[in-house]
């Protein structure tokens, strides 16, 4: 068996488990090694991902993974914003004092995870990986342990988490009923056979692993547990959540649907339609009555989530590479917003409320400036990077004939703008409540610029990454 | 000889069973727990069930799999479940609502 | 040659501009000697220009630049110099000129000295381009700046709140008129192809009865309602009934504006117009009842409201409107070259009138009240003679050029064959009367009878002070400034009449302006369609030398009821009051229709001033804060807002709602693949 | 000169110009700076002008990179006679609101010179796009600056003012995004020229017309869809004031040229009677509703939403005129008229309510109030400055000579051919608009000294006076003159007649629909 | 045959009621052991199914580790049982009802064709637990990895999670005790002399 076509996977465990030992072996004061190892293990899993790059589609270990371009994409993403955000995390967790190895050991494992997701080949392994991915998460959410919302956090996500699983996984075991497989590419010679609209019983099946799949987008009506982990997480955690794992459930839908699926598109686009309507609807309502700010991103996740969502239902390679473009920004901006929300809080402090938000123009036009720059793109105001990720989805979305979504969603990204501007408002309009100076280290003031500038230079030149999406989605047969 | 579909049938009626549980339990997060692992259960007899009349194996490993990562997500619910009583002295689901709106 | 042309207007404009923008540098002096300087050299321009044009002939029609080229539509801005022009070229520099040498002393105290002159400058600048146009756009470019000059000055004073009112009210029902007068220049546009008189004149003669479709089959005659919208233009800015609201009030201007703008020249630039404009007259019948109509209206009503009139300025100021409703009524009876003639003489002695009442206002330190006035002959002998003179004329006392001038208009009225000639004849003959008494009424109230005022007890009126004469000394005769232009003006006041002769009778304004009678004829294929409109050629044919019409004149009718009414004013005024005790009494509702001038002021005021203002309250409280940005907008805000609390009451923070709504959601998505 | 790529100067120029004073932050020399930047932007813009060719209706100064090669969007760029003059207007104005800007503002200042500079240069691209979609970016973008210009340095109730201003015109815009996607769709360009030449079936027209006219309504704007511009310019600093009116809203007016009237020509034809509704009810309705407004910016907003009524209605008018072909021989030149008028009555209305809004920002910064009733007498003492003011209002009330009669007398004069009762309706602005101008006239210059406050105030200084005098003579000019702006557009819009009255249906063309 | 059918009838019917017991009654404890007789009950069911190392497994897994786990936090968190289940009855109509709507839909699907296989397609094999590892450890490798990391992800996950340092237990800290300084230890305080009282 060639264990190579694994390698950043592999190279990647190996890592986590020397850091672990590692970790064990330093004294308190020098964690900021396990911190650095984890950050080159990140690099150097990108590099090998990106060097894992050839424009073909090998499967091995048994048909149990595959590597192709979409892969490599996904995972050089995962890899990268997972360093962004570790490189946001330190501040936090310094700053509350709950800095452990274990966070990014956690983290490690988590993308670990949604590296074998995105290279799953077989439906064990895209639950396997779900469920690494998922535990990890539990575990982060309640990392701060003293601290009662983020345990109750963790409940909530844990226990609607292993529901969704269940709904997954009873899901698969129907189409396993029906197919007698379980291998992606097996699935799909039995999907093709069959009059999917017909088919109830596969019908039956799907809607089953959809529900699971739109639980990890946070979709409605599977949004639930989003907003109140949003909140409860450790602001660092939510942030890691709330960006990196989107690209993991993209590469399951595009995995389990798509690839493995993609002729059923008449069944579960129906269901990819109503899912998306109703979060793009129901997260943008719900989140203008936020003040919380970290529960009003995740409301407003949830609205992106059903863009992502109405992108990839096309079931047309323009919309998966819109759906992918949209994600790797969307998780590029979130990671960004949080960002800045991690760097108003200090020791003792934490920034979570729109509040806290006031006056920042004052204090630090640069940040100001570049929360700015996220909260419009997250808007989709030109020229940002957000405008072309809603554009590519909504002319995707039209090119598939769905005229009146379309414009559905257009009108909900208005009612949506509503509270990006009202905490760009906070910024600009309104006087700073404290003065209390704004310190960062030069790593994080560093990163969170070329954050907010690539949201602009992204804004302005997307061509490349978008034909680098819509290149791994050829690549990859999609 | 009994059918496929009644083995499937007690499934889904485990399966319903968990669902109303997690709905009619107000009080223990424990329940909710349990619900989870009856949830699991069914699914794992439908993969035996499927994996006997399809004459398949791989059935039976998936189920494999889920026994494995079902005990692993029992440590970490419950070890969840511990700091969670530590912080609030209770588990309430009723009281788990700090968080809402 | 051209080159004068175009200084005529522009000697003025540089005048204007050098006063308004370095007035301070230059010092009073400078601003009066430069304007004066610039009208002066108009004036003289004008002469020489009417010499080359009335006695060699050579008219001129062309354009100085171009305004504008949009597709085949050329906008441009021209002069057409012909006897029509010329004339009131000569008629507005020289009122013009003496108004200018009048204010010197006028105005003399006033802090705003440079500034007014710079107006009056600005203002003959804008009627001679008025006047020297050649096409509709320049006319109505000319129109409006004389209607902004106008506003400017009757707002002279703006501290004072009445004169700030009656310059917008000056403005706006002006607009009114200007309102017509634009769609007619949109009408004459549309169907002519074109903005230049001399072309529109000349497709007119083949324009066969073409008609303006309002509605889908609703139409009407397009000369008609060229014609109408045009004269609406001429209401406006001629004052005429119902559009006359605003020459009344406008006198809270400086007097000496009085005389140039609101009786001598911007009055009758709708006079003008209309004369102008003959050609398309001609052609409507409709719209020449309109105007007898109007016009026979404003000579009489107006007329009747100076009776009751005691501000000296306002008895002058209702006469003027009565005057210009003289002209109208002569431009109805398609006799437009007696209207030009009436325009002319009346120019020159309302002028004087004017400044004479200024002249005495300023002897009165700005006491206007003619009941506190009397006796002031023989203080002020100069304005008193001039006065006399001016009166005179304007009761139409033969010899005098009024006389001339009136008494044509009212003998084309007799002869019109329009059938509202008839009672324009009956107005317009009663109107005589109403003139010679209101205005022997005015003038033995102020020059004869009791010393009624009082030197030391009069309270001042302007907030113009007049330390000039310090107060409370007795009345004496103005400087020679004052009372130069005043005996500039009587002269052709008495003698313009004499113009008569070759003016009216001649073939003077033969190329300028247009009557269907039988010297000029359409084409005879039109003839067959129009009336023939005799007016003037029936009395040119009467017509036997000016001590003939003199002499015809003592026999008229006209002449006996303006005796009658002088003779009226001399015996309540100076005799006997007791008949106007008696008539007081027994017509007290008549008295207060006059002195409500009719009610149509406060009936203005009302519906549309306070109407404007509640329709506009009305449509923004209810229109615009409840209706489009309360319900439409703010609702659609609270809306979204609503349904976004309610979405958030489903988030209920309870782990069993949220795996029961990830239930419901299976479930309704099985329903849906089940059942459907 | 020709080789240069004005165009691209006049885009990146401000906008990395503002960068720049950002960068350089409120220390001294940003406002300088900022001037300069202004000025050189104003004199890169006169080539524009003087290397014109007035003889072909083809775009000049083109400059074509390709952009976004997945939806085939292209930098694209270039000017004809419609949008060169909208962009000069736009540099000189960006000078004005400097200046206008000099020592008034005092909180963060470099950040306010910053957001008039980017906002100058995402203008120029947007009057400049060739390309639909780089139309529609820099349209969206221009909300960006100037929503924090009203949000940061406006008045009390700011907030929902900017707010409302940005959903507004969000929510308008939206739609023309999915109308340009479903014309990329169809025709699988966004190149303008291409859409120009499409062929539409009727239905769908009609959708992407009402999409447009909801997007450019909003900007324009027009009845009803105009509430935000009163609360927007209320609370804006004046600077904000200006560059909206002036510039902002004429985007609005260009878009329906440059893409509802060419691009949907057979909808623009059947709706035409709805916008020529909606443009009279704007001339009437809000001059009305200005006559009572208590608040001087509130007043001049509302005018201006009047003035833009004649711009829409100018356009649009072409198609009942074209009705009318038969009996009126005229119909092709006032159609030219028509349109000339709205695109004179655009520039104008730059001038003038420019020109308003600075006048009431110069007694504002006085008095630090708007209400109507708190002035009076105003004229007694700032004489210089009741001399301007009363130029402006006379513009603002369309006196001949003044840049304001121009286009309301073109439009009036064309739209009598089409039907006299729009004329009629339009024409009635000659006695409402006066009556409002006049009316705050006589309450706020004129009368005696109302109170301490009004007897306090000083005439204006030099910086101001030249700004306004600057002004004044382009109004006049503009008035007096205006061939050389007519000149430029003549070619340009008998081009866009050709195209805006010729219908795109497929029936009537040769090859069919695709 | 007729053996198998009452064998899952009877086992069906009690794994049936051990679930709604489960969710019925009040005593946590009652509960857990509601669930461990499902599992018994289930792992019958599984041998029935011919998977035997599964069925052991089960019961070992479950019953003997996690449900054991449960039962030992159900002592530890020694929670107050009388308040847990009110309000039951007021949400168990609409529960039921739901549950009940689902079981039905369910039913109608899972009686549908595909599923009415009565016999197997292919013989079981012979052992059991000898093909399920034949496979586990070939095919399956990789996934038995990620299993492994899982497991390792639960166990700091667990660990992180519940271990803390008491501030009350006594524990030596050697670094600590080595870097101490001498402020640490001695406190000197400076007092005033005392003043004799007068009286």
């Amino acid at each position: 068996m060639n264990f190579t076509i694994a390698m950043p996977e592999i190279f990647l465990l190996s890592t986590i488990c020397l850091i672990l030992l590692i970790d064990v072996m330093l004294r308190e004061d020098c964690r900021m090694i396990s911190y650095l190892l984890t950050q080159v293990a990140l690099l150097a899993t990108a590099l090998l991902a990106y060097g894992a790059m050839d424009g073909d589609k090998t499967t091995g270990l048994n048909g149990m993974y595959v590597r192709d371009d979409l892969a490599g994409v996904l995972k050089i993403s995962i890899l990268l914003l997972t360093f962004g955000v570790f490189v946001y995390a330190r501040k936090y967790l310094k700053d509350q004092n709950i800095w452990q190895s274990e966070f990014f050991l956690l983290g490690l494992f988590a993308v670990l995870g949604m590296l074998v997701m995105v290279s799953a080949n077989h439906l064990l392994v895209v639950y396997l990986g779900l469920e690494l991915l998922a535990l990890s998460m539990y575990a982060l959410v309640a990392f701060n342990r003293d601290d009662g919302r983020s345990s109750e956090a963790a409940m909530k996500y844990f226990v609607l988490g292993a529901v969704a699983s269940g709904l997954l996984l009873y899901g698969i075991s129907i189409l396993y009923g029906l197919s007698g497989k379980l291998e992606l590419p097996e699935v799909l010679a039995f999907v093709s056979a069959q009059n999917v609209l017909e088919n109830i019983p596969l019908l039956f099946a799907l809607v089953f692993i959809v529900a699971g799949i739109a639980f990890k987008f946070g979709a409605v009506p599977f949004h639930m547990w989003v907003p109140d982990v949003y909140q409860g997480a450790p602001t660092a955690v939510t942030m890691f959540l709330g960006s990196v794992p989107k690209l993991a459930a993209l590469a399951m839908l595009l995995r389990v649907l798509a690839e493995s699926m993609g002729t059923a598109q008449p069944g579960w686009g129906q269901l990819l339609l109503v899912f998306g309507l109703l979060s793009v609807l129901l997260g943008n309502f719900s989140a203008i009555a936020q003040f919380n700010l970290k529960r009003m991103l995740a409301y407003s996740t949830i609205a992106h989530m059903g863009f992502i969502l109405l992108g990839a239902l096309t079931g047309t390679t323009q919309g998966y590479s819109a759906a992918l473009f949209y994600t790797i920004t969307y998780a590029m901006m979130a990671a960004g917003g949080f960002a800045v929300l991690i760097l108003l809080g200090r020791a003792g402090f934490e920034a979570e409320t729109l509040d806290d938000l006031k006056g920042l123009n004052e204090r630090n036009p640069w940040y100001a400036f570049m929360m700015m720059v996220f909260l419009f793109s997250m808007a989709g105001i030109p020229p940002t990077v957000g405008f072309y990720a809603k554009l590519s989805i909504i002319q995707a979305v039209m090119q598939a004939g769905y005229l009146w979504p379309a414009v559905f969603m257009v009108v909900m990204s208005v009612i949506g703008a509503y509270y990006y501007l009202r905490a760009i408002k906070m910024m600009y309009f309104d006087k700073p409540e404290e003065n209390a100076p704004i310190k960062a280290d030069l790593d994080f003031t560093v990163l969170i610029s070329v954050n907010g500038v690539l949201m602009v230079l992204l804004g302005i030149f997307p061509s490349a990454l978008m034909s680098i999406c819509s290149a791994a989605m050829v690549a990859s047969h999609l | 000889m009994i059918p496929l579909s009644h083995f499937l049938i007690v499934a889904a009626l485990l399966f319903a069973i968990s669902v109303a549980g997690m709905f009619l339990n107000r009080k223990n997060v424990l329940i909710l727990l349990m619900c989870i692992e009856m949830m699991l259960l069914s699914v794992n007899l439908n993969f035996v069930a499927f994996s006997h009349y399809l004459g398949d194996m791989a059935g039976q490993v998936f189920v494999f799999f889920i026994l494995t990562v079902a005990a692993a997500e029992a440590a970490i619910g419950l070890a969840i479940l511990v700091v969670l009583f530590r912080n609030r002295r209770t588990i309430n689901v009723e009281q788990l609502d700090s968080m809402k709106g | 040659m051209e080159a004068m042309y175009l200084a005529i207007p522009l000697a003025p404009l540089f005048g204007a501009i050098v006063a308004g923008l370095f007035g301070k540098k230059i010092g009073r002096a400078g601003a009066h000697w430069v304007t004066i300087l610039g009208v002066a050299v108009a004036f003289l321009l004008s002469l020489v220009v009417a010499n080359d044009v009335m006695f060699h002939g050579n008219t001129f029609n062309g354009t100085v630049y171009t305004w504008a080229v949009i597709a085949d539509i050329r906008f441009e801005v021209g002069f057409m110099l012909d006897n029509l022009s010329t004339m009131m070229m000569l008629v507005v520099t020289f009122v013009s000129l003496m108004v200018h040498v009048y204010t010197i002393g006028y105005m003399s105290e006033d802090p705003g000295y440079q500034r007014f002159f710079s107006y009056i400058s600005l203002f003959t600048f804008s009627m001679l381009m008025l006047v020297m146009s050649n096409n509709f756009i320049q006319l109505f470019f000319g129109w409006e700046a004389v209607g902004l000059v106008s506003y400017l000055l009757i707002g002279f004073w703006f501290k004072k709140e009445t004169a700030i009112y009656a310059n917008m009210k000056a403005f706006l029902v002006n607009r009114v008129g200007d309102f017509g007068f634009l769609l007619g220049i949109a009408a004459i546009l549309m169907h002519f192809g074109t903005l230049d008189y001399v072309e529109t004149f000349a497709s007119l003669k083949n324009f066969a009865g073409g008609d303006i479709e309002v509605f889908a089959g609703w139409k009407w005659d397009a000369v008609t309602v060229i014609a109408i919208l045009l004269f609406i233009g001429a209401m406006g800015k001629s004052a005429q009934v119902p559009l006359h609201v605003w020459l009344p009030d406008s006198m809270e201007g400086p007097t000496p504006i009085s005389a140039l703008i609101h009786a001598a020249t911007m009055v009758t630039a709708g006079i003008f117009m209309v004369a102008r404009m003959s050609p398309i007259f001609e052609m409507s019948d409709t719209a020449l009842n309109l105007i007898l109509i109007i016009g026979a209206t404003t000579a009489f009503f107006m007329g009747l409201i100076g009776i009751v009139q005691n501000d000296i300025k306002k008895v002058v100021a209702y006469s003027t409107l009565s005057q210009l409703g003289y002209m109208t009524v002569a431009l109805g009876a398609s006799a437009y070259s007696a209207g030009v003639f009436h325009l002319m003489t009346h120019a020159f002695f309302k002028a004087l009138l004017f400044l004479a009442a200024g002249s005495v206002i300023i002897a009165m330190h700005h006491e206007q009240d003619i009941r506190k006035m009397g006796g002031l002959k023989k203080y002020m002998p100069i304005t008193y003679w001039t006065s006399l003179i001016g009166s005179l004329a304007l009761i139409g006392f033969p010899g005098f050029s009024g006389f001339f001038s009136k008494d044509l208009i009212i003998e084309a009225v007799h002869e019109s064959h329009l059938w509202a000639a008839g009672y324009a004849y009956t107005l317009v003959l009663l109107g005589v009367f109403v003139t010679a008494f209101y205005s022997f009424r005015m003038f033995f109230l102020v020059f004869h009878g009791k010393e009624r005022f009082d030197a030391h007890g009069h309270d001042d009126h302007g907030h113009h002070d007049d330390e000039h004469h310090g107060h409370g000394g007795t009345p004496h005769e103005s400087p020679w400034v004052v009372t130069i232009p005043l005996i500039m003006l009587a002269i052709p006041s008495v003698l313009a009449g004499y113009l008569l002769d070759p003016m009216v009778v001649g073939e003077f304004f033969h190329d300028a302006i247009f009557v269907n009678d039988k010297a000029h004829g359409f084409d005879p294929a039109l003839q067959g369609l129009l009336s023939a409109h005799p007016g003037i050629e029936e009395i040119s044919a009467a017509y036997h030398g000016v001590l003939g019409f003199v002499l015809h004149g003592l026999m008229a009718p006209p002449f006996w009821l303006a005796m009658a009414g002088l003779g009226a004013a001399w015996f309540i005024y100076l005799k006997d009051d007791a008949l106007a005790r008696w008539a007081y009494d027994k017509f007290r509702w008549l008295h207060t229709l006059l002195d409500q001038k009719y009610y149509v002021d406060s009936f203005n005021q009302k519906v549309f001033a306070n109407g404007s203002v509640s329709l506009g309250n009305v449509l923004w409280s209810i229109g615009e804060r409840l209706m489009i940005d309360g319900f439409i907008v703010n609702g659609a805000a609270k809306a979204v807002g609503w349904f976004s609390g309610v979405a958030r009451q489903v988030q209920t923070g309870y782990l069993y709602h949220y795996a029961f709504s990830m239930v419901v959601g299976i479930l309704l998505m099985l329903t849906w693949f089940l059942f459907f | 000169m020709l080789d240069l790529p004005i165009l691209s100067f006049l885009i990146w120029l401000p906008i990395v110009g503002g960068m720049g004073v950002l960068i350089v932050g409120d220390r001294s020399g940003a406002k300088q700076f900022a001037l300069g930047i202004a000025l050189l932007t104003f004199l890169l813009s006169l080539p524009l002008y003087t290397g014109f060719d007035l003889t072909t209706p083809d775009m000049q100064f083109v400059e074509f990179i390709p952009w976004v090669e997945a939806f085939k969007i292209n930098y694209h760029l270039g000017v004809d006679g419609i949008s060169m003059p909208l962009i000069l207007l736009n540099t000189f104005m960006t000078v004005i609101v400097v200046i206008a800007g000099w020592e008034v503002i005092t909180y963060r200042v470099s950040q306010y010179m910053a957001a008039f500079l980017i906002m100058a240069g995402i203008v120029n691209g947007v009057f400049a796009a060739l390309d639909a979609m780089l139309f529609y970016i820099l349209f969206e973008a221009m909300l960006i600056p100037l929503f924090l210009i009203i949000g940061i340095w406006g008045g009390a109730n700011r907030v929902y003012a900017t707010i409302k201003f940005f959903l507004y015109t969000f929510f308008g815009s939206v739609f023309l995004l999915i109308s340009l996607i479903y014309l990329y769709q169809l025709g699988g360009s966004f190149a303008v020229a291409d859409l120009h030449k499409l062929p539409i079936e009727l239905t769908p027209q009609i959708l992407i017309f009402l999409s447009f006219l909801l997007a450019f309504g909003v900007k324009v704007p027009m009845w009803p869809v105009h509430t935000w511009l009163p609360d927007a310019h209320v609370e804006a600093p004046t600077g904000g004031s200006v560059i909206l009116a002036a510039i902002t809203l004429k985007v609005g007016g260009y878009a329906f040229l440059r893409f509802a009237m060419p691009i949907v020509p057979d909808a623009a034809a059947q709706l035409d009677w709805l916008v020529i509704f909606m443009s009279l009810t704007a001339v009437v309705y809000i001059g009305f509703v200005a006559l009572v407004q208590q608040d001087m910016k509130k007043l001049v907003a509302y005018s201006s939403i009047a003035h833009m009524g004649f711009v829409t209605l100018g356009f649009f008018v072409i198609y009942a005129l074209a009705a009318k072909t038969a009996a009126n021989p005229l119909a092709m030149s006032s159609s030219v008229l028509a349109i000339q008028g709205g695109m004179v009555q655009m520039v104008s209305h730059g001038f003038i309510s420019g020109a308003m809004f600075l006048c009431i920002g110069v007694l504002y910064d006085r008095m630090h109030t708007r209400d109507i009733n708190a002035y009076g007498g105003v004229a007694n003492q700032m004489p210089v400055f009741a001399a301007l003011y009363v130029l402006f209002a006379m513009a603002n009330t369309g006196l001949p000579g003044t840049s304001g009669f121009v286009g309301e007398f073109m439009v009036i004069l064309a739209s009598f051919g089409a039907n006299p009762l729009i004329a009629f309706a339009a024409a009635t602005t000659l006695i409402v608009g006066a009556a409002y101008t006049l009316w705050l006239v006589k309450r706020v210059l004129f009368g005696d000294v109302k109170n301490a406050e009004v007897a306090a105030l000083k005439d204006i200084g030099r910086r101001e006076f030249w700004m306004l005098a600057v002004l004044a003579v382009a109004v006049l000019l503009l008035g007096l003159w205006p061939k050389p702006l007519t000149d430029v557009m003549d070619v340009s819009i008998r081009h866009l007649l050709d195209q805006a009255l010729n219908s795109k249906l497929c029936s009537g063309l040769a090859g069919g629909c695709p | 045959m007729i053996f198998e059918q009452i064998i899952f009838y009877l086992f069906s019917a009690v794994l049936v009621t051990a679930a709604v017991g489960m969710v019925t009654v009040r005593n946590p404890v009652y509960a857990a052991l509601c669930l461990i007789l499902s599992f018994f009950t289930s792992a019958a069911l599984w041998l029935l199914l011919e998977a035997e190392f599964l069925g052991i497994v089960l019961v070992l897994v479950y019953v003997g580790a996690v449900m054991v786990l449960f039962l030992f936090v159900i002592m530890m968190l020694d929670l107050n049982i009388d308040p847990l289940k009110e309000g039951f009855a007021k949400y168990a109509p609409v529960g039921f009802l739901v549950a009940g709507v689902i079981a039905v839909e369910m039913i109608m699907v899972l009686r549908s064709a595909p599923f009415q296989i009565a016999t197997p397609r292919a013989p079981a094999p012979e052992n059991n637990t000898e093909a399920l590892g034949a496979i586990l450890y070939t095919n399956y490798v990789y996934p038995f990895e990620i299993a492994a990391v899982i497991l390792v992800v639960a166990i700091i996950a667990a660990i992180v999670l519940t271990l803390r340092r008491r501030p009350d237990s006594r524990k030596q800290d050697i670094s600590e005790q080595v870097q101490v300084k001498r402020e640490d230890r001695v406190r000197l305080v400076k007092m005033k002399s005392e003043t004799k009282e007068q009286a």
